[in-house]
């Protein structure tokens, strides 16, 4: 064990716990790999805390999939309009500019390669890219919603994601177990612990947090993984 | 001038058991309460349902479900609803689940009358077994069959008597393309203007997709904001 | 040769002329076949004929494939709008309730079993319904156009043509000799002298123009017909 | 706030030699003639054009085709332009036919990123020959592919800076299918708005699908009514 202590916090699936939280960590982190004007999508979770940490004024378009481009933010009762939501169900408000279409229309921009970022939570990862997050076989089976498409189609599919599960469990995996959401499809994986990038060749461990260590990145990742000749912290 | 306004029971009347029916909506928005309440009025058994979600329990398609009115339900996600979950889990609703755009392209195929599309959505995982697989330009793709129905009950902001159609926001969703895939189509609309009065560059639907259109009068409170979903 | 003497007009390729042009018998009988709230499309030639044979304020959708439901009618330069044509290029006008769209949806109605009836002029029909009106090889080849999907998918396609060539040769032939358009696909054929019905069995004459007879209308039909038992005359 | 606004000779600079450019309108409505101009400028060869038709001898498309440019046209129909069949005859021209509506589908799919359509359209026509038949349900149909371009140039009548766009009356027909098909959308536009302006459920293509809006100013004389076809 380091000396930033470890502390593995019972159904909260965080580790190495400052006195940051770690969602804010992992989305903060996030929010550094938009550049203005691109186009992403946001999954439920820790993806939805990303826009929170950017800088005010920044061109970007919310895309969600029930058919709005412009997402601005989640608004109150008093603002909340019936017609109005996102693919979570949430009331959000839009941006100037922003436009509606239908799911078929929604989801060409995500097939057809004009969403320049996804951002998702998920289940698995695995060293190669490979993504499972729809399906736990016997437990778990909502459906598929948006999420094959997101995944596979993105230009670039970043997983924001607690480094474990809530049991301790390495979710950075050699191969997913669980039934894939696609395959090879992950650019990046940001952690409360660190920043993994996937290339055709190897996951890289670029990044590590400031408050953790390579021995507890190492200790919590299944999968293997090359250290960057840059590491940094975060 | 043609007169496509009706009342729901009228609209509804050939509607019938063992029917395939689209519903259109994404959650509350889009979702056509009325005429849903109409076939639940009705007691039509063994339906198939086509519709992006369940809504959540106790409302919408959901109530139809839960009514034991559907025998399948074609649908990309239920993860709002774990009453329809738990029926499909005892086996007593057989669910079909596509990727949510894959599902929307599929029913827009049925209304413009193709046989199927060509899609890598999917092709590594598990949504491959027992699915055709084609061969195009080097590249493999997965068979995905067009859907139609015999009904499709949308709902719309505003009609005109000739069945033209125009959405508000994110209400409309699968409303416009399963207004093209069914053999009757039925909209209920919040206000219905003459005819000529929406301009024509911003009509959604072209009312000759619509053979029925029927106002909804006062809105009933299911289609106002879900409380549980403001944050 | 009947009393009624028939009359073979080089370049016109009209048959059995009274004192009625052949282009309107024609026109005004195939207006006969519309019932009110139909969605139509009108090939060019003849078809465009129809709509001044039905009565006034009838309710009917004219579909033109370019994007447009509900044409009003051809118009005068000084009516002419620089951004409403139909399909045949002509400057038009709508009916109160027309909208327009784009070519994919213009075209899913027509494939999608919404349009009720096709009107087109034709080169071959054949006594099965297969029709052949798109290509000359080596001479004629301007490209398909909406015809295909016009003739494949309409609920009802109607053929409204001269009864011969321009040459006084059939059109109404056994079989196709130029390639097709689509096949089985013709539900009505009317012209100047005749209008046949075609059922998946057998091609009927149904009705013999006024002006003409029956030994005229089977000398210049090549394909074979039974006559109807409830054979009238228009 | 996002500005995609620029000139014409900005938007069409990476625009090269032996690319795929698709070009929106049918007839004179929807036709990009400004965008064109500037390629005929720009001189590129060895073009592959998709677009419904080729204008009319001495306008439009037909001036880049008359200039020696495109190598290859993908089409619907040539009727209107005896100087483009002449060329094809002549075989200075390669040309391409498909079904109107089978094209506009085959360039709404490389838009949505499917692979393939599979239709019956023209399945026992000459047109079977050398395609691909794939069995559906018991039904065959023809493998279509998708059709993308490096470059799809687009007429809207009203643009905002982001890019969204609206089209007026049959000046829609093949430009916002094509707006979803290439890598890089150029949209010229008759009026320029600010970014917010355009009511959102007006809005015909998303700015999202659009790189790059140029304003044309007074609008030329090819954009007006052509006389010869005033009946």
């Amino acid at each position: 064990m380091s000396l930033r202590s470890e502390i593995y916090h019972q159904n909260m699936g965080y580790l190495s716990i400052m006195s940051i939280d770690p969602k804010i960590k992992i989305s903060k982190r996030a929010a550094q790999e938009i550049a203005p004007g691109q186009i992403i999508n946001l999954g439920i979770g820790i993806p939805t805390l990303i826009p929170s940490h950017l800088p005010p004024n920044m061109p970007l378009s919310i895309h969600s999939e029930n058919g709005v481009i412009g997402v601005g933010g989640s608004v109150d009762r008093q603002h909340a309009d019936r017609n109005l939501i996102d693919a979570g169900g949430t009331y959000i408000d839009t941006i100037p500019g922003a436009s509606y279409c239908d799911s078929a229309l929604s989801f060409a921009l995500v097939r057809g390669g004009r969403l320049d970022i996804t951002f998702l939570g998920t289940l698995e990862v695995s060293e190669k890219g490979d993504l499972a997050n729809w399906i736990i076989p016997g437990k778990f089976a909502p459906g598929i919603g948006g999420a094959m498409e997101l995944a596979q189609k993105a230009r670039r599919l970043i997983i924001t994601t607690t480094h474990t599960t809530k049991q301790g469990k390495a979710k950075i995996l050699k191969e997913c177990r669980l039934p894939l959401t696609a395959s090879k499809c992950v650019d990046l994986i940001i952690t409360e612990l660190s920043v993994f990038r996937i290339t055709p060749k190897e996951m890289i461990l670029e990044e590590i947090a400031e408050e953790s260590d390579l021995e507890t990145v190492a200790r919590h990742t299944e999968g293997s993984f090359r250290v960057s000749e840059n590491l940094t912290t975060f | 001038m043609i007169d496509k306004t009706c009342s729901a029971t009228e609209a509804v009347k050939f509607l019938n058991h063992d029917q395939v029916i689209m519903v259109g909506g994404f959650g509350v928005p889009g979702t056509p309460f009325l005429l849903i309440e109409e076939i639940i009025k009705k007691d039509c058994k063994a339906l198939t349902l086509i519709k992006n979600e369940a809504n959540e329990a106790g409302l919408g398609v959901s109530r139809l479900i839960e009514n034991g009115q559907v025998k399948r339900l074609i649908t990309s996600h239920l993860g709002l609803n774990s009453t329809v979950i738990a029926l499909m889990n005892e086996g007593a609703l057989e669910v079909q689940f596509f990727p949510q755009g894959i599902l929307a392209e599929k029913i827009r195929a049925g209304g413009a009358g193709l046989l199927a599309i060509v899609t890598d959505i999917g092709i590594d995982t598990i949504l491959r077994d027992n699915k055709q697989v084609v061969r195009c330009n080097g590249k493999e793709g997965l068979l995905e069959s067009a859907l139609r129905a015999d009904f499709a009950l949308i709902h719309a902001a505003m009609a005109d008597r000739a069945g033209n159609l125009v959405y508000a926001k994110t209400a409309r969703n699968f409303n416009p393309l399963m207004a093209t895939a069914a053999n009757c189509v039925i909209a209920e609309a919040e206000i219905i203007v003459e005819t000529g009065q929406i301009p024509a560059d911003q009509i959604h639907t072209p009312g000759a997709f619509v053979d029925h259109v029927v106002e909804i009068g006062d809105l009933p409170p299911e289609y106002g904001v879900l409380e549980h979903h403001v944050h």
